[in-house]
């Protein structure tokens, strides 16, 4: 009994002056101390770095400004858009590309034409179809987020094992059972991953597409600190939209673990 | 080393060992003051159900965990204690349940691992003494194979040639044929017989397979379900080497019943405290 | 469907009975051709537990998809009951090899699956999903997703899975493989007690030849590449069985028995340059040398 | 082999992957030059693409005759080549190190995570800022994209490992430098090479972004000034050479992974 009484205490010690958690705050102070330390002794090229401090000045004016918050806003519904977009169309493409060989045959080939193709490289041709500006930023985030999605829900549908579908049919299903209760939610998992991995490379279209085209948003803003040669707003920039990328991509993740609670082990 | 002196290594005390997992702080007693001693040169195997402690030994006498409280000697040498934990070394070998050849060494690059990494032989006299290995077990021309090109039974043969190149004072096995047919069982049993016979060594080797436990050892040690205790020893006192018309015996057939009743009590009870335990 | 006697829902009597006459099986790949079953010609008792053994690549899995009807046979007729095979059908039952449980369903969706697609009412669905699940021991896990639940409960959800369509075949194809040894044999008597108790005609597909003897009326052995029926071994160990009869006489001579018989086959495999090589010749060589020392 | 051969061009996979390839064409062709629907005025029919991109007299000045393509296309993979072999060895050298030591990674870690959300194009304009060089910022951007692409990979990579490597390499007598060099490099190298894939897919993202914003030269720069200059012919062949380029880069690293591990190949042939 005694011994379950030491190990209890050890644990308890442990949660308090967990040695993990104190390296990984000591490591963050310490990269702050050191870009303090490179910007005060000018090491060539970085001296012209803006100090932590401030940094935290502009961050403090920027959660002041309703331009600021208003960038976020215009940011976050071009993503929403065009992720959505993408989802809306790319999954059903990709269910019936994995279901159907013959339509995969014929579609596959000109989707692997345009697949390579980088999604800011559209840029030029999405301003000159578009009519307006904000149509064409809602299409690159769509190119970012649409081919990533397809490939996922092709790859999910095909690593259905074989035999949960002749169960399915063993057991009497008919096709449209073995769509809906096998197929989709077996391709879920796949489609989370999909959607994931898009958030990511959607932010990074979006934030070109507003630098070189855009009216507001993060990306724009950052871009004009740039010109004004504000630099603590450049970081503050950067910081927000890695912020705003960071929270997508946890409502992605959430939203899955919602829809798969399968995945859930206890 | 001579094969002589061998013979009278690789003794194990172990005394009323106790383990405690304590993960998340769900304190979990694997095992309760086990003591059984397995003399040099024995052929031990313990048998027992699943999650019974087997591994926690092992794991204790390789050095690769710690225990709670007691006491494993080995050659009367305290190897593992509640603040004492030996390093991992090659006169203690473990051959995996799984299987852990490095899928990305060839057959003889993996046979020569330990030699060579231990500098105590040349590249070149590695390569002879491994090719004698397997030429010996009729396992030639298989040198350049990756692993996963073989059948895991001769997967499993490579891996405990891997380990005996090292000339341990004991071999410990976790369930090393796990997932073989009835055929292929066959042949890794007159296998490690052969070897065993040739030059023994202690060998703890942990199986759930009665009958492999039988054939194969000098004793059976079988596991209460947790926390784990020693429930009864079966002394085998069958001749050396074993033969298979020997499983039709009834002497052999005495020994099975008595094996297979106390493990099926054992068996039951963790079924059941598994079914407790997940409700 | 069922009728509704003190059992519930599960029919007595109404077994069926499976005939493969001369079954012969060819895959086609580009320019050559693999016979994979030879004029296989086998029943399946009406009410009997069939054993299906044989070393890795004598086309039991091929077998098992025919006679559900997964794939066709070249040429030969599998019939049920006297009418021939034609697709799968819910009167046969596949229980896999690792494990079709539905991931993304609770265990209780997955038992009711069957019921739901074949549109059994409501009442009736919940009342034998009810009694079922009872049966396995799995009552209280039914809300759990398969993840949640052992190995050994994963089988028997899945067995539940099969028998609420009230089959008149169960195919099992080694349905306890990858369960460690101790929990495969309480899943090898909880079976046997099942199956002694409700009946119901059964392919079983196993590469454990204990497992083939303690549950079997009868094995079938089948050869390597291609597949014909090699033996037939009636067994006779009384019923019930009971795990004291895997240390019985009686076993471990039909255990040598088919042991032997599969040697056979073992050594025609080497011969054929199969990946278990090594395995087989090391079979061989073993064998002959006992069998010398014997004489 | 002849008969492979047959089986190749009767195949109707290939069949139906060139009607779908000319279907794509010929609608392209008839929404932009016999339609002449609204929005696809300005766009370019596949003909006049085809035409001006195997040209030898390209009224863009950029066809495969011409010497400034294969100079754009010279700096765009220098640029790649150079940010993404930097990527490789710094990435997967810290990754490794993160796997192998628990205190590097608890030191370490947390600063990886705090930079890697920043998606690679926000930090185009602080690298032009303090780089010195617009080239040097370029090639920043694109090193960005493939670093913490790979440096997650392979950490996943070491932690993918099956712990009874370790545990029979150090029952086997290996020393930490022997495990790292025998277990943790060849464990991780299927993971590596699944990072390298996808940091090269993100580096021509980030490298046309960087070259559009910052560039002098290169396929993106080009393709942008043909945007400016109303040449839109290039702006769609430039699209598919740089497809093309990502293409055969990924194709290139898919066989630098099998050559190096060859293990995996020959599990896949048996």
């Amino acid at each position: 009994m005694e011994m379950i009484q030491e190990l209890r205490l050890k644990r308890e010690f442990k949660k308090v002056f967990n040695i993990r958690v104190l390296r990984g705050f000591l490591s963050i102070v310490m990269f702050v101390v050191l870009w303090q330390l490179v910007v005060f002794i000018k090491v060539p090229y970085l001296e012209n770095l803006p100090y932590p401090k401030d940094v935290a000045a502009g961050a403090a004016d920027a959660a002041g400004s309703r331009t600021y918050w208003f960038g976020w806003g215009i940011s976050l519904i071009r993503i929403f858009v065009g992720f959505i977009m993408a989802q809306l169309i790319g999954i059903p493409l990709g269910l019936a590309m994995g279901i159907s060989r013959t339509f995969k045959d014929f579609t596959f080939p000109v989707f692997e034409m345009l697949r390579p193709i980088p999604p800011i490289a559209w840029i030029p041709l999405a301003i000159l179809f578009w009519p307006t500006r904000e149509l064409s930023i809602y299409f690159l985030v769509f190119i970012g987020a649409f081919f990533i999605i397809v490939i996922n829900v092709i790859q999910g549908v095909s690593n259905i094992s074989v035999s949960l579908k002749w169960a399915a049919s063993s057991l009497g299903a008919r096709p449209k059972h073995i769509f809906w209760r096998i197929l989709v939610p077996g391709s879920l998992p796949s489609i989370i991953t999909g959607m994931t991995v898009g958030m990511g490379v959607t932010w990074n279209v979006l934030i070109a597409a507003e630098m070189i085209a855009g009216q507001g948003g993060l990306g724009r803003m950052t871009w004009e600190a740039y010109t004004n040669n504000n630099i603590p707003f450049i970081v503050v920039g950067m910081v927000s939209i890695g912020v705003a990328g960071y929270l997508c991509s946890t409502l992605v993740r959430w939203l899955g673990e919602k829809a798969m609670p399968w995945k859930k082990r206890f | 080393m001579a094969a002589g002196a061998q013979n009278n290594q690789g003794e194990i005390f172990i005394k009323n060992v106790t383990k405690i997992y304590d993960p998340e702080g769900v304190h979990v007693v694997a095992m309760k003051d086990c003591s059984f001693d397995i003399a040099a040169g024995e052929f031990a195997v313990i048998v027992g159900p699943s999650g019974c402690g087997k591994t926690t030994l092992l794991n204790a006498i390789a050095g690769f965990d710690t225990i709670t409280s007691g006491e494993i000697y080995l050659d009367g040498e305290l190897i593992s204690s509640r603040d004492r934990q030996i390093k991992p070394d090659v006169e203690r070998m473990v051959v995996f349940q799984n299987g852990a050849l490095f899928p990305w060494k060839t057959v003889m690059e993996n046979v020569i691992y330990g030699p060579v990494v231990q500098k105590r032989m040349k590249r070149s006299e590695a390569v002879d003494a491994a090719r004698d290995m397997l030429h010996q077990v009729g396992l030639n021309g298989i040198e350049d194979k990756y692993p996963e090109e073989l059948s895991s039974g001769v997967q499993r043969r490579v891996e405990i040639l891997r380990a005996l190149i090292n000339k341990p004072k004991v071999v410990m096995l976790d369930e090393p044929f796990r997932g073989l047919d009835a055929v292929a069982k066959t042949v890794m049993h007159e296998f490690l017989m052969d070897i065993f016979c040739e030059s023994p060594r202690t060998m703890f080797f942990i199986t759930h397979d009665l009958d492999e436990a039988i054939f194969l050892g000098s004793k059976v040690i079988i596991m209460t379900t947790r926390p784990a205790q020693v429930k009864k020893i079966v002394q085998v006192d069958l001749p050396w080497p074993r033969e298979h018309h020997l499983l039709g015996s009834q002497i052999y057939l005495d020994l099975k019943r008595e094996v297979l009743e106390a493990v099926h009590e054992e068996a039951k009870k963790a079924f059941e405290a598994g079914e407790r335990e997940m409700a | 469907m069922s009728n509704r006697n003190g059992e519930g829902v599960l029919s007595k009597g109404d077994f069926g009975e499976v005939r493969l006459e001369g079954v012969t099986k060819v895959y086609e790949k580009a320019d050559q051709s693999q016979r994979v079953l030879d004029e296989c010609t086998f029943s399946v008792e009406r009410g009997k537990l069939t054993v299906l053994m044989g070393p890795s690549g004598c086309g039991k899995t091929v077998l098992i998809n025919l006679v559900a009807g997964y794939e066709r046979p070249t040429s030969g007729r599998i019939l049920i009951d006297e009418s021939p095979v034609d697709g799968p059908g819910s009167d046969r039952l596949v229980v896999f090899q690792e494990t079709a449980l539905f991931p993304w369903m609770t265990v209780y969706s997955n038992v009711i699956f069957g019921c739901q697609v074949q549109g059994v009412s409501r009442g009736e669905t919940k009342e034998r999903a009810g009694h079922i699940l009872k049966k396995v021991g799995l009552y209280e896990f039914r809300d759990k997703y398969p993840s949640q639940l052992s190995g050994g409960m994963q089988r028997r959800a899945e067995l539940a899975r099969a028998m609420i369509n009230d089959p008149k075949i169960m195919i099992l194809d080694e349905p306890f493989r990858g369960l460690d040894a101790m929990t495969r044999q309480l899943m090898q008597e909880f079976y046997v007690g099942l199956f002694e108790e409700i009946g119901r005609t059964n392919l079983f597909v196993t590469h454990e030849i204990d497992e083939a003897i303690f549950l079997a009326d009868r094995v079938v052995i089948l050869t390597f590449q291609p597949g014909k029926v090699k033996a037939e071994i009636e067994i006779d160990l009384p019923r019930p069985r009971e795990f004291h009869m895997l240390a019985s006489p009686r076993f471990m001579e039909i255990r040598e028995q088919v042991i032997d018989l599969l040697y056979e086959e073992a050594s025609k495999a080497f011969a054929a340059g199969s990946k278990a090589a090594y395995d087989l010749m090391g079979a061989i060589v073993a064998r002959k040398g006992a069998c010398e020392k014997c004489e | 082999m002849m008969s492979r051969l047959k089986a190749r061009v009767t195949d109707p996979q290939l069949l139906r992957a060139l009607i779908g390839i000319l279907v794509f064409v010929s609608l392209w062709y008839l929404f932009t030059a016999v339609l002449n629907l609204p929005r696809f005025k300005l766009i370019p029919n596949p003909i006049a693409v085809l035409k001006d991109w195997f040209s030898f007299t390209p009224a863009s000045g950029r066809s495969i005759f011409t010497k400034v393509y294969y100079l754009d296309i010279a700096y765009s993979v220098g640029r790649t080549l150079a940010a993404f072999a930097l990527a490789t060895i710094l990435g997967v050298s810290l990754g490794l190190l993160m796997g192998w030591s628990r205190t590097f990674y608890d030191f370490t870690f947390p600063i990886v995570e705090l930079l890697r959300p920043m998606p690679p194009l926000s930090w185009i304009p602080l690298a032009i800022l303090i780089l010195p060089g617009v080239e040097i910022a370029v090639v920043y951007v694109t090193f960005i994209a493939a670093f913490f692409a790979t440096v997650l990979n392979t950490l996943l990579g070491v932690f993918s490992i099956d712990k009874n490597y370790f545990l029979a390499a150090r029952c086997l007598g290996s020393r930490p430098k022997d495990v790292f060099m025998n277990v943790i490099v060849p464990g991780s190298l299927p993971f590596i090479f699944t990072g390298l894939q996808i940091g090269m897919g993100i580096s021509w993202m980030s490298l046309v972004a960087g070259e559009i914003i910052a560039g002098k030269q290169g396929l993106g720069y080009a393709i942008y000034e043909g945007y400016f200059l109303y040449q839109f012919e290039h702006v769609i062949s430039y699209m598919f050479t740089l497809g093309i380029l990502g293409y055969i880069s990924s194709a290139a690293i898919r066989a630098a992974g099998r050559k190096l591990m060859a293990w995996e190949a020959r599990r896949r042939g048996a």
